[in-house]
């Protein structure tokens, strides 16, 4: 114990760390994607619907939002195969990821909604009226006036859900999916955790990268909305 | 009455417990420029709003070119049929804040029109020019002037070139040499068939522009008539007293002559 | 049923544990955050630099490591403190539940840096121009016209980082805070009854949640007046 | 089923049953450098699996609690996670009567406080236990029957033994209570200044069915019975913790009964 | 120049490449109304702006009641202090959205002149009633029209009670019958010494109300006089062109008399 920090150790557990990459980020973008549409569904009930998709709505938003994700998670994985199997259908073979990308998108989307739903607020008015004089359907208001207008206000809180999913995606593990903190635990228990700190110091550092590569993308979004709305010179 | 263009009958309008419109019945034919006059509040833009569906009148029925809609049982599809048969030029101007002054006076063209993108775009740049923006093309609003914003709005009505553009306040922000642009704009664009609406607060541009001029107070119609003899000769108390002020007015300032 | 209710008074009993961890980490990473935002919408010289630099570390960071660092980190630098100012400041003393505290405090005020900074764009210049030309301060202008109209903008977004603060302090669990997370962990070791458990801790979860949700609803009907929305 | 008197066919029919397990404790259960999983469980999971012609067993790494959520949903069919027994477990979920290994809990403190041995000099001291682990409950029921001088425990969700042992060595902690087999191949690995106090408890460990599962009980338990008579257990046991485990319970019992 | 309230002294002001004020002078005695004319586009609001340090002028100082601040090195003390010595009137009203017009007008003086809410409420419904907005005092900007929002803005800037207020456009909404209660509001409160910057469009308007009027082009001040001589008897080629439309329009307008 005289060293803190074992580097040797870091070098030879390194590569073996970031194997599990890959598995982080194609979970995080396709729940990411699944968030994104299903919300999108979701804020359209909420804002555009009668009283009974608002109810339906707001139930679900309050019960993904109030519920632990891993219970969602557990609720998914294990719950929907028997309620599929009444269906006929056997979904006991697919691969993990299907369930968790399934599971962290069902949830995510709750908190994308309320996003998508806070930047519409902030649109005036006066712009739909002003689309709609011009004899544009809703839906072309939305597309060419609304949506590029709440887009400078969503981007930083649609990053906030990225990150957070991004570390989420960690409770995979429980169901055995290996992703970045799955791998850094593997790692570490077959030194008999006396690893810990290095390996978690690792797994920090992946996560350090991949949360500056989000952040940057999401400035540049952030500065191109701007600029298409004449707020930035 | 052989071929109105623009009817409304009996536009009812309240916002909570205030009656805004007490049962409006108006009928413009085609090519006429009708000037709403009257005091402030006294539901002139609610009036125009509700034709143009921004706001949903709670009792009467809009024709516009033939084209009837029950304010009361309007489909979706209905309203956008009468919006696309109108245009409308905002007291705010309300300009698209994402979109620069040639994308803002394009786009009805591009959506709603399906023209092609080149042609739109010389069309833009023609309007442009003519209100004096050329030069602005390819600024966003919030960079421009309150008068150029205004310019930009009314270039945007005119070019959807619709059956009936309803102005609200159009040269509230321009100086008179631009008030005269754009009263001979108006009047060129009457002379193509296309019915307007002015709402307007300036008596002198009113008398210019109008075939009729329709004084209205406190959500009703109080009288209506050509300018000659709406603005000299009004048979209406109220109408008088909102025109004493403007000649009295006038005749202090009159030293021009 | 003796189970259920037995299980569920035991987790209840620690309930407020858990509010408390995200009542206190939301006061506190708001107040960190509304600054952090207010430092980057006017770019301030050099601290915006530094803002900039603290975000994306602890953004980078999962708050299990925060609550490692916080909670093996802070006694060591009190430690050596002590030591060189040879005060007597005991490190055993200071409960963990402060060390869960700061470590989700951090996290969160992340978060509310980005939606208080976009709600706070998102409002029209001229309304900050307004109060200037009444003769406001900058800050009376924020507290007075500009936050309470951004707040109808950032509430939903605030709401979401609340409700996951509240589930996000299960994490303290790490640092030997029994809040419901911990306490039902503890219930189910004894019978093993992880799907029970499960259930009665997420509706208990979600209860606390719902009655926030209701809370934050009503402050946004509230403040939704004179407000002109799409 | 045909009797299986044809090998290759019945390999190929061999029912598949998935075993839920852990993988970050070793030495029972956790992957190697090149990502394999293996431990003291895994081989005697392999060596009974050898055994039953009619299964194969297939591997599903969980946590804990997935493990358990995952048996009462029917997604696997043996949980594997160092269980130990107690009546109220027996309630929910269906033991085996033969244990696979025997948990020897000892007491670890700092190299230099060799006047700790057992829980009741720990009375006053400070301990940190995980309580998902049965172990907790060794402190709780000290604390029940010592009210008067309990002993300090400190809560933590996840607390690797090599962590715990961190503690101690810092002095954050006073002790902790970890398995004999695992201090053992720690204490190599790591050179902390820690010693082993007394043995604590000893118990059989367990690995739970579904509670209908009878039928699988019964196979596995004449299989471990097997595994133990013909010695491999106690070879398996040599290999990962560096003792027999069913000797040494024999020795701190004084029989072998696991009741 | 025994006391100017007011003093710009060579003002500069740029938006990226395009140079809007080129150097603006202008000096307003205690108690004047100036009236600023000029065509749309010209700097007008832009030149208000800067005095309101809304926008940082890039050059230049101003001087108010004494105080003097350096554009290019205002400490935000000396601003603070600027702008309390000044209110201003919005082109676009810019009223408080979260508030109600009653709160709006309310604000500065209790969050600037720590006046006791009771007696601001008093005075705030007092000038209310003036403006003739006393039945909307609990009513949201966003439910008023755009005269009434207009007159809520100017009652705000005038309970303030500064040496000098800044108006653009004050009378851009109002219908006649405002306009002349908004000129008489101005010039019973240039008797009790407030000194006043008006931007308008309408030339009446000015004429009536200014003690010196402004004309500014392009950037620059073009000439400056008294309303009788500068309306009647520009010196300027530029000045000329600008009034000859609004003549001329007037002539072919006047059959009221
Ligand atoms: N934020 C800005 N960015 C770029 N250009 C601007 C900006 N604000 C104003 N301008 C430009 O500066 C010029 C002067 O604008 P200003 O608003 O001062 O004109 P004005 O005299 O008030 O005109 P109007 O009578 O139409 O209100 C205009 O050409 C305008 O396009
Ligand atoms: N959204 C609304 N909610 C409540 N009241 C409203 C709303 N919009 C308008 N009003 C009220 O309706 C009345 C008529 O308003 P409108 O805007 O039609 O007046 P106007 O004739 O256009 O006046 P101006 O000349 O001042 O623009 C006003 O008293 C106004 O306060
Ligand atoms: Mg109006
Ligand atoms: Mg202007």
């Amino acid at each position: 114990m005289d060293q803190i920090i074992d580097l040797t150790f870091m070098g030879s557990a390194f590569p073996r760390i970031i194997e599990a990459i890959p598995t982080t980020l194609v979970l995080l973008c396709l729940s990411m994607l699944l968030g994104l549409v299903l919300g999108f569904i979701l804020t359209v009930m909420k804002v555009k619907g009668n009283k009974a998709m608002v109810l339906l709505a707001s139930t679900y938003i309050s019960f993904m939002r109030g519920t632990p994700p891993i219970v969602q998670l557990f609720l998914i994985y294990y719950g929907s195969p028997n309620l599929l199997s009444y269906f006929g259908m056997n979904v006991d073979r697919w691969d993990k990821m299907i369930f968790a990308f399934i599971a962290f998108g069902l949830g995510n989307a709750a908190y994308l909604s309320e996003a998508m739903r806070s930047a519409y607020l902030s649109v005036p008015s006066l712009q739909l009226e002003a689309a709609q004089s011009v004899g544009m359907t809703d839906i072309q208001a939305f597309r060419r006036i609304i949506l590029p207008q709440t887009l400078v206000v969503a981007v930083p809180n649609l990053t906030n859900s990225t990150v957070i999913v991004l570390k989420n995606t960690s409770l995979a593990f429980t169901i055995g999916m290996v992703d970045l903190v799955g791998q850094a635990r593997m790692v570490s228990s077959a030194a008999f955790g006396a690893k810990n700190l290095e390996v978690y110091l690792i797994a920090a550092l992946v996560y350090f990268v991949l949360c500056i590569f989000i952040e940057q993308f999401s400035q540049f979004l952030e500065n191109y909305f701007k600029r298409k709305m004449g707020q930035l010179r | 009455m052989s071929n109105p263009m623009l009817q409304l009958r009996d536009i009812h309008k309240a916002f909570g417990t205030q009656h805004v419109l007490k049962g409006i019945n108006l009928t413009v034919e085609k090519g006429e420029v009708v000037v709403i006059l009257g005091p402030s509040g006294s539901g002139k833009t609610t009036l125009l709003r509700t034709v143009n569906f921004l706001e949903k009148a709670d009792r009467g029925s809009i024709t516009a070119n033939q084209f009837t809609v029950e304010c009361l049982d309007a489909k979706k599809q209905d309203v956008l049929m009468l919006r696309r048969k109108t245009a409308m030029v905002f007291q705010n101007y309300n300009l698209f804040a994402n979109k620069t002054i040639l994308e803002n006076v394009m786009e009805g063209l591009i959506i709603v029109k399906k023209i092609k993108k080149k042609i739109a775009e010389k069309k833009g740049l023609e309007v442009l020019d003519k209100v004096g923006l050329a030069d602005k093309a390819n600024a966003y609003p919030n960079q421009l002037s309150g008068g150029q914003q205004q310019r930009a709005g009314i270039a945007r009505a005119i070019l959807l070139n619709p059956d009936v553009i309803l102005f609200d306040e159009p040269t509230s922000a321009l100086d008179p040499e631009l008030v005269g642009e754009v009263l001979t704009t108006i009047k060129k664009i009457a002379q193509t068939g296309v019915t307007m609406v002015v709402v307007t607060h300036e008596v002198s541009f009113a008398k210019e522009v109008a075939n009729r001029i329709v004084f209205m107070a406190d959500g009703n119609i109080v009288e209506q008539g050509p300018p000659e003899k709406l603005l000299v000769n009004p048979e209406k108390e109220r109408t008088k007293q909102f025109l004493s002020r403007i000649t009295s007015e006038k005749g202090s300032t009159d030293f021009s002559n | 049923m003796q189970f259920f209710v037995d299980n569920l008074l035991a987790i209840i009993s620690v309930a407020p544990v858990t509010i408390l961890l995200a009542v206190t980490a939301m006061v506190i990473g708001a107040t960190i955050g509304l600054g952090c935002a207010i430092i980057q919408i006017y770019k301030l010289p050099f601290i915006n630099r530094l803002v900039s630099l603290y975000l994306a570390v602890i953004r980078g960071t999962p708050v299990l490591i925060l609550m490692f660092l916080a909670y093996y980190g802070i006694p060591q630098i009190l430690f050596s403190l002590a030591q060189s100012t040879s005060l007597n400041i005991s490190v055993n003393a200071v409960p963990p539940i402060f060390f869960a505290i700061i470590a989700l405090s951090l996290d969160r005020s992340v978060y509310l840096t980005q939606a208080i900074r976009s709600a706070i764009q998102s409002i029209p210049n001229g309304q900050l121009e307004a109060c200037y030309s009444v003769g406001m301060t900058t800050f009376q202008a924020y507290k007075r016209v500009i936050i309470p109209q951004a707040l109808v903008i950032a509430i939903p977004n605030v709401s979401n980082l609340f409700l996951g603060a509240v589930k996000e302090s299960s994490l303290a669990s790490i640092v030997s805070v029994v809040e419901m997370m911990n306490m039902s962990n503890i219930q189910a070791v004894n019978s093993y009854r992880y799907t029970e458990i499960f259930i009665i801790v997420s509706l208990l979860y979600w209860g606390i949640c719902l009655g926030f949700e209701f809370i934050f609803s009503a402050i946004e009907r509230r403040l939704m007046k004179g407000k002109m929305t799409v | 089923n045909e009797d299986g008197d044809e090998n290759q066919a019945s390999e190929e029919e061999a029912e598949v049953l998935t075993v839920g397990i852990g993988n970050v404790i070793p030495p029972q259960f956790f992957t190697d450098e090149s990502g394999e999983l293996v431990g003291y469980d895994v081989d005697v999971l392999k060596a009974i699996d050898d055994l039953l012609p009619q299964y194969t067993f297939e591997f599903e790494q969980l946590d804990l609690a997935a493990t358990l959520v995952a048996l009462e949903a029917g997604r696997i069919d043996i949980a594997d996670w160092q269980f130990g027994r107690t009546a109220e477990r027996e309630e929910t979920f269906l033991y085996p009567d033969e244990p696979y290994d025997v948990g020897l809990p000892i007491l670890i403190t700092h190299e230099e406080q060799d006047e700790l041995n057992s829980l009741s000099d720990m009375g006053g001291l400070t301990m940190a236990q995980m309580p998902t682990s049965s172990f907790y409950t060794y402190l709780t029921g000290y604390n029940d029957e010592n009210p008067e001088n309990p002993i300090n425990i400190q809560t933590v969700e996840s607390l690797p033994v090599a962590d715990a042992m961190d503690m101690v060595s810092s002095g954050r902690i006073d002790g902790t209570i970890a398995l004999a087999g695992t201090y053992n191949k720690l204490a190599d690995e790591m050179n902390a200044p820690t010693r082993s106090g007394d043995v604590i408890d000893a118990y059989g460990v367990y690995y739970i069915l579904e509670k209908d599962n009878t039928e699988l009980k019964d196979v596995l338990d004449e299989a471990i019975r097997e595994l133990r008579e013909s010695g491999v257990i106690a070879e398996l046991s040599e290999k990962w913790y560096g003792l027999d485990n069913f000797a040494e319970y024999t020795e701190f019992t004084g029989d072998q009964s696991f009741e």
